[in-house]
């Protein structure tokens, strides 16, 4: 293992809907309270939208490997980590039935500098969209359901 | 020997079935690859090109071989975030 | 004028120290608290370090332009908004004496995909810290103060 | 023929004031500009090259020309953000 499995990080798998900017808040005055060394902090989230592929979607289900899942994330932290001088990552991701406009993902990076915040982010954020083993289930307005077929490159 | 196999969304609602567990004779076992295995669980002749497959939480491919205790899990292309 | 001067934004200048996550937080609820039409949120929040140049700095005091800074964020707004599909905007910049791990900036882009939402709130990131007529002079450890020289790519 | 010239940051400092305001003739204001503008504000000869200028809050280079009742800003590179 090299320096990034070092490098701090909380990985969150919930249930309930949250809140990721609380989340993000709450996770810096407890992990980065202290540090004046950060200069910048950048963050996605993805919320649940009500329409796909031209169909209005009702709920969504979302399943995971639990045991792969805090793996995955951690390996895809830890790539990050090798890649750029990241201080602290945070990734929060929901599972269960989820709403529009509710909080899919949450991922933030700190780091000294933006190049490596906004590269980390982005970086997490796609490697987890690609390889992190959540799967998602529309529940549709005509009353079916089907799986979510892909993911696509930044839609 | 042991295997236990987990099916993932869309594949285990087609199995109907979240799981299977396997006692293999280690000489069967030594024989056998991912592919083998998923012919042998499934009775699919093919092994289906968007399947993934991941061995104790690590993604390998349908020619890796199995050893005694191993998670193995099948599931379709991932749709997290 | 494009289609960009027509997506809704806010820009903020504030004198006093600001919580990003909260100021996003309440904005979002307040502009986009009924849609369910965006999925991707991305933010940058740059923040006071304690170190420059291998020197310690005490604080910053940070000047500006005010008519041309709203003028120039609006115009880095409207530009990104005619790249990417952008939904709403949010940039919000501290003026005044700052200490270290004070927020400095924040911006956040709102977009129904994450390429628009990471690639917009990357270019106003950009855009402002080379355009938006802001100066940073920084009081140093040793009682002398001096004035930042330049900002760099992605530092 | 009116022009409001403003100082920022540490050229504010250098020439000790935050800005000028300048009445033309109206035949003396068509026949500058903005690097001349400058030379006569400040009594410097050249234009530093990393200078930068805005008319009316808006970009703009020492070979602009005036108008009456501009608004002229002239500071060092940013470092916002």
């Amino acid at each position: 293992m090299g320096v990034g499995s070092t490098v701090p990080r909380k990985i969150l798998i919930v249930e309930e809907s949250f809140d990721p900017l609380w989340l993000q808040g709450d996770y810096e005055a407890d992990s980065m309270g202290d540090k004046t060394d950060y200069g910048a902090t950048a963050n996605f989230i993805g919320t649940m939208r009500d329409f796909n592929e031209g169909d209005d979607v009702l709920s969504m289900t979302l399943e995971h490997y639990p045991a792969m899942t805090n793996k995955q994330l951690n390996e895809i932290v830890d790539q990050a980590c090798e890649k750029w001088p990241i201080q602290n990552t945070l990734i929060v991701h929901r599972v269960g039935e989820i709403f529009p406009a509710e909080s899919i993902v949450l991922v933030t990076v700190w780091s000294a500098h933006r190049n490596a915040a906004f590269d980390g982010c982005r970086f997490i954020m796609e490697a987890l969209k690609h390889q992190a083993p959540f799967w998602k289930k529309e529940s549709l307005s005509e009353g079916n359901t089907r799986w979510v077929a892909e993911n696509t490159d930044g839609g | 020997m042991t295997i236990k196999v987990l099916y993932f969304a869309s594949l285990r609602e087609q199995l109907g079935r979240s799981g299977d567990e396997f006692d293999f004779e280690k000489d069967k076992l030594s024989s056998m690859n991912i592919g083998n295995l998923w012919q042998y669980a499934t009775s699919q002749s093919s092994f289906p090109e968007e399947l993934l497959v991941a061995v104790n939480q690590e993604y390998t491919d349908q020619f890796a071989l199995l050893n005694d205790g191993d998670e193995v899990a099948f599931f379709p292309p991932v749709t997290g975030g």
